[in-house]
């Protein structure tokens, strides 16, 4: 039995599986199959100061190994997640991480400060969503952007932060570099990349939105490969997260440089995947010997 | 907290064609049976398909621990779980969704289906028996399916064809229309087309009847949590906001729906 | 029997499928399956100036409905491409678009000029090669960088020019108008996204060049996305691909703005795809009744 | 231009387990057994990969059309290969590569393999029949497969493995220089894992025989147009330079590879 717990932060984690945003709701959706404490953590869904709609549906689109969403951050707002919410949550054995998203840094501020004196563990900084038109994905594409919103927020922010990444750029690197500069305590990646998909019946983009963000299995690589530029380029721990199905995927991200891992879309088709996930992860480290989890962060040995 | 959900591969004890390209399968999974509503569905995994497909449960039999859906093949993904042969072993995801309130068995329904609507009415007409009238239509004689089953439940048929082929040419709104002239049952009950369920509504509103009408969206994880199954809904103050499909339906009042 | 030719900066192909760089040789490989000409063109295999060896090998890893690749370019160089490869495949009824790349301005230009005498039909430019180490994507990846080459290359280029363009990037339109600005007749796209996959036994990446160029099927809803971006940013014809397998995929690319379309990595798992691939957009068309392929371009409609 | 390469979805008329995790298949496929060669190999499709898995061809019969083909489950994509039952259907496309150089019926050749590596010989043993050599080496008395094929085709049959719980114990390295010692063949073909081949390769070059291995490496499209299959060969005058295993191999005279 190895040891799976990890620490970021300063938060403990009893092991590095985490849901991801936007796929495990408010945490308690899932409870109908299996206790939230199977996760090491979740993250919520992402959440804004003011209650959001969202986008008009059709939200979602399969394609090859993956799909589009183009949910466009529908969440009751702050006051009704700390009201109604957390508090269903709260105490069930798991590390709860709020992610928060924003038009305006203003917006940002005001929902990290609101967050700060709630009884959630971590805040994950959502600059990366390409589902709503101003501000989100905009701040998360530029060096500057994500600096200039990370730095506002770092000074209201008490809990630990951890800035999430859009992949949908040229440099993801420097992007780290710049958040980890402005005081991100981890950082994790990767969002979704912005799709397409057309139904050619009726010559219309499948999602009301028009594009959507891809996750699944098929963005792994990707976000194998981004995880490991940025974790060769920061100090700070890293999670990483993308495509992620099976319990080689989440060692696979490990080696690549993640100090803890995040399942999204998996849930979907296989909603036993965190479970799997960590007894998979515990017998390979068994079998190989490994004691502690945290050994093979970071290990892959490039030719 | 007991799981109500379950998710596993179980087997078809029977798979039959009922008509051109609609299939019925009898799945043993006890769990889900034992759970099951009337109107709930379960998300079924296409083996080479990333997203599951929302099937709705056709019939229940706690006692043999059985479910019944019935499908009919619309793309690659219900193309593919047709393929699975009798014997075989299907992925289920269930029971998913909030059925339809039964009230009790002495009040009078209309159940009301279009295409491949009418599947999901049949426990529900079940539970009313000979109390229920089943307005079912296809668009031809060759489309029909289940007319016996409903029969066998005691209901009252009313079948319709688009081309007249069988049963009474028309719509089944038509054939609401005329039923509620006569009488006026306790509930309505409606799966189909957007189009069909709006003129049920319609018709339920005109005559002062409750009805209840099951919707269907697009869907992710089937259990709530990832908000893509997104349908208008309003409250009785006029304010409208997304209800999800899979969570607060598939089955909602139909004067929360906008259509 | 729709009219299914399509004609690009004056150039006619007898359909819209064109064979991708890098996918179909040198063109004649194939011929052992079936003729070159059920192509309306091929793009051929990407070429330097001087003679390249490529990366060292394992160059090819398999990823979700897709794959990685590292090639890195291996080519026998412009002249023996001139003096063994062209006069094999000259004259068999398909257009011939040779795939330049190289290192520096001068690479490209002496090497576009040389393919100018040439009896190649027509010059795709490859800004956008993930796979070598000094040029090639880093021209792609910025509107300077990429504007710079496009322009030195117009000067001495006397066939239609294509700009090839990387998915690596931000803002992928704004680099499709730089290179149309400087004189681009058409831009194709996309060239493959960076990925990584590692060994969890060994701990090392699966390609020796440690990361590879993703394509195949996964990819296509990014493809489709970045080709309704471009089209409706450019006025010059655009080549779409990436991930396109069935007829289907072709018609939904069209959808989006493309006036032709390229096949990589099916070939490799479907090798008859493009037979399957025109034909099958010939009896859609018939179905629908549009006596014209090019009818279809560019009509989605969003929403 | 005839094709001379074809692929398409054939019938899996015979299936047998070998050994642990070995599978044999013969499979009809007309056109391409016609057109085979030894030494070639096939590009097999696993439905739910991209790529396809290159397998090498283990016996020809061109009278029935048919091609028999050995593998070994190493990962997922031939773990589902090994699945399709006897009577379903294999997407191949084939003869791919170029085969070993057979000479005179009447010339002496030692073939060795080791491991996975056996099943592509046996083809080229049978051409020399009593003429050849078979030295074939597996880990344990367990692995042993085709020992009989390679009797039945007349060769004499040299057993290695690796544990000595069959045969001789130690490595087919060995047996082959103790062959050598007593007597010098025409040629030497060899199959097996890259330490092998780099040891019969040694040999060969000491005792002056001509050998030619089939190499492996990771495929894409298995024809020559994708480059990805590089392996490293050189010239008479050494100068170095990358070929490709599907196209200028897999079988490589051993004296042009760089191991
Ligand atoms: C609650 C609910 C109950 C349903 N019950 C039944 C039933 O009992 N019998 C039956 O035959 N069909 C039923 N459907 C419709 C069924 O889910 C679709 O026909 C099926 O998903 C189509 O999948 P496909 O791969 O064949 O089609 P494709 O069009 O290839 O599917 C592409 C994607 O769109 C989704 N999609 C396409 N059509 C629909 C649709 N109408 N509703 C939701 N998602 C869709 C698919 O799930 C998939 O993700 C139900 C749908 C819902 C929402
Ligand atoms: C010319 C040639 C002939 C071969 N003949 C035989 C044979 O007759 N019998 C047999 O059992 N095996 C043979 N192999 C090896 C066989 O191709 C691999 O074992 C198989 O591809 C592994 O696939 P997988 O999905 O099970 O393994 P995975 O490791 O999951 O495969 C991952 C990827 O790596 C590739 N790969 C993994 N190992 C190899 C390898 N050794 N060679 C090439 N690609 C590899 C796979 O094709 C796939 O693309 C041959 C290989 C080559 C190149
Ligand atoms: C339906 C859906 C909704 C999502 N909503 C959010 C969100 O609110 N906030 C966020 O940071 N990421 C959101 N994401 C992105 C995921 O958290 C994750 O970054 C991405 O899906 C990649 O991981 P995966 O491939 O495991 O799904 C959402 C993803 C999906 C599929
Ligand atoms: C093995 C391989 C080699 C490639 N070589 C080149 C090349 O030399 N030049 C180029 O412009 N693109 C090259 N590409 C990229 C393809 O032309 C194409 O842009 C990409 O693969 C996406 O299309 P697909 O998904 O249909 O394969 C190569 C792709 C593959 C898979
Ligand atoms: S499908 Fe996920 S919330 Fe309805
Ligand atoms: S596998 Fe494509 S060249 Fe060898």
């Amino acid at each position: 039995m190895a040891k799976l717990s990890v620490e970021l932060c300063g938060v403990e984690f009893k092991n590095p599986v985490i849901a991801a945003s936007g796929c495990f709701g408010f945490g308690r959706e899932y409870e109908k199959m299996y206790p939230v404490s199977v996760f090491g953590g979740i993250s919520l869904k992402g959440m804004t100061y003011e209650e959001r709609q969202g986008n008009p549906p059709p939200r979602i689109a399969e394609t090859p190994s993956g799909m589009l969403n183009s949910v466009g951050l529908q969440n009751p707002g702050v006051e009704a997640f700390l009201a109604h919410e957390l508090p269903q949550i709260v105490g069930k054995d798991t590390v709860l991480i709020a992610n928060a998203a924003g038009s305006t840094v203003e917006d940002y501020c005001a929902l990290v400060e609101r967050l700060s004196d709630s009884a959630v563990d971590m805040i994950e900084l959502n600059i990366s969503c390409p589902n709503v038109k101003h501000g989100g994905a905009a701040f998360g594409v530029s060096c500057e952007g994500a600096a200039s919103v990370v730095r506002a927020v770092r000074r209201v922010c008490k809990k630990p932060l951890i800035v999430k990444l859009s992949p949908n750029v040229t440099d993801i690197a420097s992007i780290a570099e710049a958040v980890e500069a402005e005081g991100a305590d981890a950082i994790s990646l990767i969002n979704t990349l912005l799709g397409m998909r057309i139904d050619i019946k009726s010559r219309r983009p499948i999602l009301r939105n028009n594009v959507g963000g891809m996750s699944g299995p098929a963005v792994f690589p990707i976000a194998v490969r981004m995880v490991w530029q940025v974790a060769n380029r920061v100090k700070v721990p890293v999670i990483g997260l993308g495509g992620i199905e099976k319990w080689q995927d989440a060692i696979e991200m490990m080696m690549a440089g993640a100090s803890a891992i995040q399942i999204g879309a998996a849930l979907f088709y296989d909603p036993y995947a965190p479970i799997k996930i960590v007894e998979g992860m515990n017998s390979w480290l068994d079998r190989q010997g490994v004691k502690d989890v945290r050994e093979i962060v970071g290990t892959v040995q490039p030719w | 907290m007991e799981p109500t959900v379950f998710q596993g591969r179980y087997q078809v004890v029977k798979k039959t064609a009922l008509a051109k390209e609609i299939y019925e399968m009898v799945i043993l999974c006890p769990q889900i049976a034992q759970l099951a509503q009337a109107g709930q569905f379960v998300h079924v995994k296409a083996p080479s398909f990333t997203l599951r497909r929302p099937i709705s449960i056709c019939e229940i039999d706690r006692a043999k621990g059985t479910l019944r859906i019935v499908f009919e093949v619309r793309g690659d993904g219900t193309a593919e779980i047709a393929q699975i042969p009798q014997g075989g072993w299907i992925d289920l995801m269930g029971p998913l969704g909030h059925g339809f309130q039964l009230l009790e068995q002495g009040k009078k329904a209309i159940v009301v289906g279009g295409g491949i609507g009418v599947p999901p009415m049949l426990e529900t007409a079940a539970h009313y028996g000979e109390n229920a009238v089943a307005i079912i239509g296809f668009r031809s004689a060759s489309a029909v399916i289940l007319e016996e089953d409903f029969q066998k439940a005691g209901c009252t048929v009313d079948l319709c064809t688009d081309d007249g082929t069988r049963g009474r040419k028309g719509f089944v709104t038509e054939a609401l229309k005329a039923r509620l002239q006569q009488e006026k049952p306790d509930i309505i009950y409606a799966c189909g087309p957007m189009v069909m369920l709006k003129g049920v509504a319609a018709l339920a509103k005109e005559y002062g009847v409750r009805c209840q009408v099951s919707l269907e969206e697009r869907m992710g994880c089937g259990i709530g949590a990832c908000l893509v199954c997104a349908c208008k809904t309003k409250k009785p103050d006029g304010e409208e906001s997304y209800s999800h499909v899979c969570k607060n339906g598939p089955v909602f009042e139909a004067e929360e729906v906008v259509f």
